[in-house]
């Protein structure tokens, strides 16, 4: 066990991945010499040499349709996407070939390429460095997607995506990689040294897809989150001293159904929490399939949190951004309905 | 020429040379005379080869002779199983075009008039290089040896389809034979060879990659990221476009074939850019095997254009006298790539027009054969067909708990509708 | 008034907007003198000549991003990708360029493109020639989106798309471009003059964007559906003799949630169809909501019916094609709940 | 180089001359002489430019002098608007890196060594050129008038914000100034400039559009988009390509500037193609004034590949000294487009160090007065803010329901915080 942040544990998981198999490589822009601007590959090129680290053009779709072309010739390739916001340039790469080679191909060929791209907001990025279009994922059938919120989660999903043979699409909430967030800029930062999820093995270990985390056991209310919206609802949770249930979905694709709706089915009211905008988001589809499971046992509608159905403007970061307030204001309509 | 209002646009917009009811005219081809093109060795700078961008490579002669530096000097075996294949890839497409019509097949792409293109370059190329096809390449899956049912129960989607069901008619794969699955989205497969390709120089395996698009396609990002990452990384790689003058209705100067060559886009990134005469087995033989010797010596990728000429229509959907000349395939200067082969054997007292009749009747009967027995498998209305539970398989590599839930109430809904 | 399919109407929209406003221009691949693969745009060329319906090269990302750099010099550019299928080299130019020019440039510029392609499955078409991915268009801010039924709705969408100053998405049901369709792939075809849609007026009309249709009034269910889902609810209801309130959205941004969620809590059963992915679709988001709005008038499980979580198969298209069976299966679980 | 393991990769991997604690070397990058390469005709076919890709244009001799057929002959009056406009650029992007480090401005990019590129280009153009910058052309917003208070309000994020508070520092824009809105999101404008520039060839108007991008970010596919379709409808648009040597850490050779030059992909498509001294005011003016002249009369579009340096770091995140020595901009041999601009007026006796230091100041006072005054339209942490509504606007061009009723919840949610 040691101390790390979300950066660290990134960096481990793929370092770990890179010891054990020769096929592991890693690219991306600025991955190589530099390590990545936000230093998640940060001395693996000086480690494994700048033929498995390798820096590329800046041309998202050229990563990822030569990641998939490595990866049928046997390579494992982990592809950085400097930000998720510049992630489009590769969507047809990543969902008419990466998603549905294995599909097409009847299983005869099959790329297992991971793509990690930080997300979200929280680092006055303005509407170009702080988005989250996991959703954009997770309609696409034949990717895995997953979105950690900690660092203990972000290496086991880490080592589990390059280890996994299908295509992993693994959103970094850019917010948390330093320290826990729980959605109040003005309180001073906290290092993930303070947070069990901090304390992470230095060895080899996966946290499974398809498992959500019950991160505190509760009985009147379900949250329901993912990314930086875990703390945050934690915090809004106990601000209103709820017993609340407090559900890390972690990996949207494949979705934990059963803890998710076993929770609701027990407290009656839930509330669903991220970080995109709100139209369309993973949280209808959180939404809608809860209540098709727990009609007979909800108490009230199923509320959702969401950014804004605008851009996440520069200027008004924290208007846009999902903080307490606006979970607060879900939990008490759940609570109290009409 | 068009009955268009009065307009002040400056905008220019790249027309055909004839449209139906016009004369065909294909005086915009810059044509170099057989053997004139220079060949520099496999290992000259790519700054040597720039004449090869806009010349073109030609080794037969108007007298069906192989001439000048580009002969590759292929044995009259070889050149008889050249000719076979691109025969037999015609003969199959003329017989799935027939069973189309006949409501067999739901779709067809023919390469008629294309076959050199992949049977020379699948000639040239070793078992272990990985091809990266369009859906216009069915000579590379002739050549590589797939069974003719093997290919038509893939067009009939029955219980036999490689693809279980899964993809149209001709998007073909064999990981056995590396052929790489074809896809329906136009270019996607050139960066993926590249791709391929630099995974084998890492590795240290001297196979190279080859990928084909037409030159409609190369407008694609995707053609710009593959140059551009061969060239960086100087990938073993041949990136082939055939410049069949047609994308559906669209000419091949809306794709930017106006102005300069499409493998004048090669030395732009540093890499060489050979302009072939495509119908010619011989120069696209030499030209493939010139970037394949390249390639496996640490020389890095090449850009292939392979200027031919789609004789029949875009796919069975498609009638192609709707925006080009009925008679414009007869006026196309480069000939045909089956009749200029088989003129070249004859001219070497290595082939008749006699033997020329039985082997097509051979390969015809061939391909009649292979169909009987494709049929027995199902067709799409016809038959035993494939178990609809497949259709939930390998969108993941193990069934998700959804899919098998989702297989669960299909079966249901099936039971349901009786 | 006239009879009219689909593509008829369609033609007829681009042939008006283009009589009354020169700023308007067609490109697109095929759509200039050949008159498009599904003959969109067929004798538009002839009558506008090459500068205003013009060809473009094979690039969807390439027509989508000069279009906006059209649209910022004043005209208004209608363009045809040919496939929706094909529309994921584009997504970038849409999601980061087109939806986004107006609010980072807080409305000095704009670019009013309208993004036809021809959606969904039914012709046999493959897993490229079937997608319906307007679930990906939804949930991106600052495009409107629609879907139509019939040719009625297609023109009146499409003449009040080209007119909009705000980006459109319109996808077109393309198993509805010659005639309604009812699910039921052994039937005969049905051509478009025997319907009321198939009636169109020969001029200038919009169809509202924001603005759902009541097909058949109803109290038993609502059944809410968009495009060729439309059709297919219409017979199952009928077929199981069920006085069902049919919804066509037709408009999935801005959505008309009143009269979505006003029938609902009218009739406190509510099914859901359409022909994308179910797994985060855009029923998804229209459970979500009308959960929310109408939770104290349900009385079952909002039902959602939908292609499967797969590609589109090309041997298996009937049985990927939410049809008749999987709609009245569903109505028959919110009618008879548990 | 690096203490990595064995491999037995083939992979050719692009690596930059020197790294932290290497020596600088340049040697990698050619030059012509001053005034050597030839100056066609703006009429020329793009066939007769192709030296002008791959030589270097340059007017400015080491001894000063404007040398050479691509003189433009300015008057010294003109030359002085530029070198204050370049010293304006320079010292407003030295005051407002200083402002961001005093926490007053979330991020800033500075253009220091690449002056010329954007206020020569841009006093070359016409104020009825549409223009479509990057995020590293302050310069043109300097040349087209555009207040300092106005830039600097953007780079708060304040009420007098152009942008209303929605952009990163550094993405203005001007709609009265033709100055297109700067994207996040790279090369994205260079189609949409194509886009605009065929616009105005449709409507018969006679104004082109301009447009830049850098070296890295010409990997990505928009790059291949405009230049095809530039070249395919002759489009009256000029690309340009800073060519700075780095992109963040990434050495220009990993773009694909190893093997050729950038300007060389213009004639890969039937585009002239100039390289051009991009610290040489002269002849950034000269070859712009050519392209657009040349756009202007119907001759379509060029690309220009500016040859420059980022003296500076890639932004206020970054730190250069960890990817490439510290003393490498001492050592770029181009110099500095300020220095050789006050160089070449002195030679001809329109300037003197006097000047220079008594303009410096002036413009310095100029720049702190100015952000004197912004700051009283609000900082990130003080003063006047924005209105929360705006936030909802301009999503689309009328206020939708579902927008009207967020606004609504976010006035009682912050109602609710207090
Ligand atoms: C991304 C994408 N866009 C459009 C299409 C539709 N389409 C299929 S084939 C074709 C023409 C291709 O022409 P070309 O590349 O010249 O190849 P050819 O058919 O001549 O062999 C088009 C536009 C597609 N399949 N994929
Ligand atoms: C599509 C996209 N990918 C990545 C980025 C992140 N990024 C911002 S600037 C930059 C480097 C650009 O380098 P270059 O084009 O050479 O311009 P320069 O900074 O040198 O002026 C990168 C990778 C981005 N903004 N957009
Ligand atoms: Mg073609
Ligand atoms: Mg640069």
């Amino acid at each position: 066990m040691a101390k790390m942040n979300m950066i660290q544990a990134l960096n481990s998981a793929m370092d770990i991945a890179m010891a054990r198999d020769p096929n592991v490589v890693v690219l991306g822009q600025d991955v190589g010499f530099f390590g990545g601007v936000f230093r998640c590959t940060d001395g693996l090129q000086r480690k494994y040499g700048e033929h498995r680290v390798i820096d590329t053009p800046i041309a998202e779709g050229g990563i990822i349709g030569a990641a998939i072309g490595m990866g049928v010739n046997g390579l494992r390739p982990v592809a950085e996407v400097q930000f998720a916001d510049y992630v489009y340039p590769a969507y047809d790469q990543i969902v008419s070939e990466l998603a549905r080679l294995r599909y097409r191909s009847a299983g005869d060929f099959h790329a297992p390429v991971t793509v990690r791209m930080p997300c979200g907001g929280g680092i006055r990025g303005g509407q170009t460095h702080s988005q989250s279009p996991e959703v954009l994922f997770a309609h696409v059938c034949g990717l895995k997607v997953a979105m950690p919120s900690n660092p203990y989660d972000a290496k086991g999903l880490l080592i589990g995506a390059i280890e996994d043979d299908d295509p992993v699409i693994l959103l970094e909430p850019k917010r948390l990689y330093n320290g826990p967030f729980d959605g109040d800029p003005n309180k001073p930062a906290v290092p993930w040294s303070t947070h069990a999820k901090g304390e992470v093995p230095t060895d080899h270990y996966t946290v499974p897809f398809g498992r959500a985390e019950i991160v505190r056991a509760g009985t009147q209310v379900t949250i329901i989150a993912y990314g930086t919206m875990v703390h945050v609802a934690e915090a809004a949770a106990q601000a209103l001293k709820l017993d609340a249930e407090i559900i890390d979905v972690r990996s949207l694709v494949p979705l934990d159904v059963d803890t998710l709706c076993n929770s609701v089915c027990k407290t009656g009211r839930c509330v669903i929490a991220h970080e995109a905008t709100r139209f369309a988001g993973f949280g209808a589809e959180l939404a809608a399939t809860v209540m098709e499971h727990c009609f007979w046992n909800l108490e009230a509608p199923i509320q959702r949190v969401a950014g804004w159905n605008t851009p996440y403007p520069h200027a008004f970061e924290w208007e846009y951004f999902p903080g307490q307030a606006r979970v607060a204001l879900a939990l008490k309509a759940v609570m109290e309905p009409k | 020429m068009l009955e268009h209002m009065p307009t002040r646009s400056r905008l220019h917009v790249p027309a055909p040379p004839a449209r139906p009811g016009q004369p065909p005219d294909f005086s915009y081809l810059q044509l170099s005379p057989p053997g004139a093109v220079a060949r520099p060795e496999t290992t000259a700078s790519w700054r040597d080869t720039l004449p090869l961008a806009t010349g073109l490579i030609r080794v037969l002669d108007d007298a069906h002779r192989a001439v000048g530096p580009w002969n590759p000097r292929l044995e009259a075996a070889d050149l008889q199983v050249g000719l076979r294949h691109m025969l037999l890839t015609r003969l199959f497409d003329d017989r799935m075009v027939r069973s189309q019509r006949q409501g067999k097949l739901s779709f067809y792409m023919k390469s008629t008039g294309e076959e050199a293109v992949s049977v020379a370059a699948g000639m040239a190329l070793q078992p272990g290089d990985m091809l990266f096809p369009s859906y216009r390449n069915q000579g590379l899956q002739v050549v590589r040896g797939r069974p003719l049912v093997e290919l038509m129960c893939q067009l009939l989607s029955n219980t036999h389809d490689m693809c279980k069901g899964r993809q149209l008619p001709v998007m073909y794969h064999s990981a056995a034979a590396n052929l790489f699955s074809i896809s329906g989205n136009l270019a996607t497969q050139f960066p993926q060879a590249v791709g391929w390709a630099m995974a084998a120089a890492i590795k240290g395996e001297e196979h190279v990659a080859a990928t084909w698009t037409g030159e409609g396609s190369s407008a694609e990002a995707d053609f710009h990221h593959a140059l551009l990452f061969a060239s960086v990384y100087r990938a073993p790689v041949i990136l082939n476009v055939v410049n069949n003058q047609w994308a559906i209705s669209t000419f091949q100067g809306t794709a930017g074939g106006e102005q300069n060559s499409f493998a004048a886009r090669g030395p732009a990134y540093g890499l060489p850019g050979l302009r072939v005469d495509g119908n010619d087995f011989l120069a696209v033989y030499a030209a493939t095997r010139w970037a394949a010797d390249r390639a496996r010596t640490g020389g890095g990728g090449t850009l292939i254009e392979l200027v031919t000429y789609r004789a029949g229509a875009h796919s069975t959907s498609d009638d192609p006298s709707r925006y080009r000349p009925k008679n414009e395939p007869e006026h196309w200067p480069l000939g045909d790539p089956v009749e200029r082969l088989k003129q070249h054997l004859i001219a070497l007292g290595e082939w008749s027009d006699a033997r020329h009749s039985a082997l097509s009747e051979e390969l015809d009967a061939q391909v009649v054969a292979a169909w009987q027995e494709a049929v027995t498998h199902g067709t799409m209305n016809e038959g035993p067909r494939l178990d609809r539970d497949l259709m939930f398989d390998d969108v993941f590599k193990e069934l998700p708990e959804h899919l098998r839930r989702e297989r669960e109430l299909l079966r249901a809904e099936l039971a349901a509708a009786g």
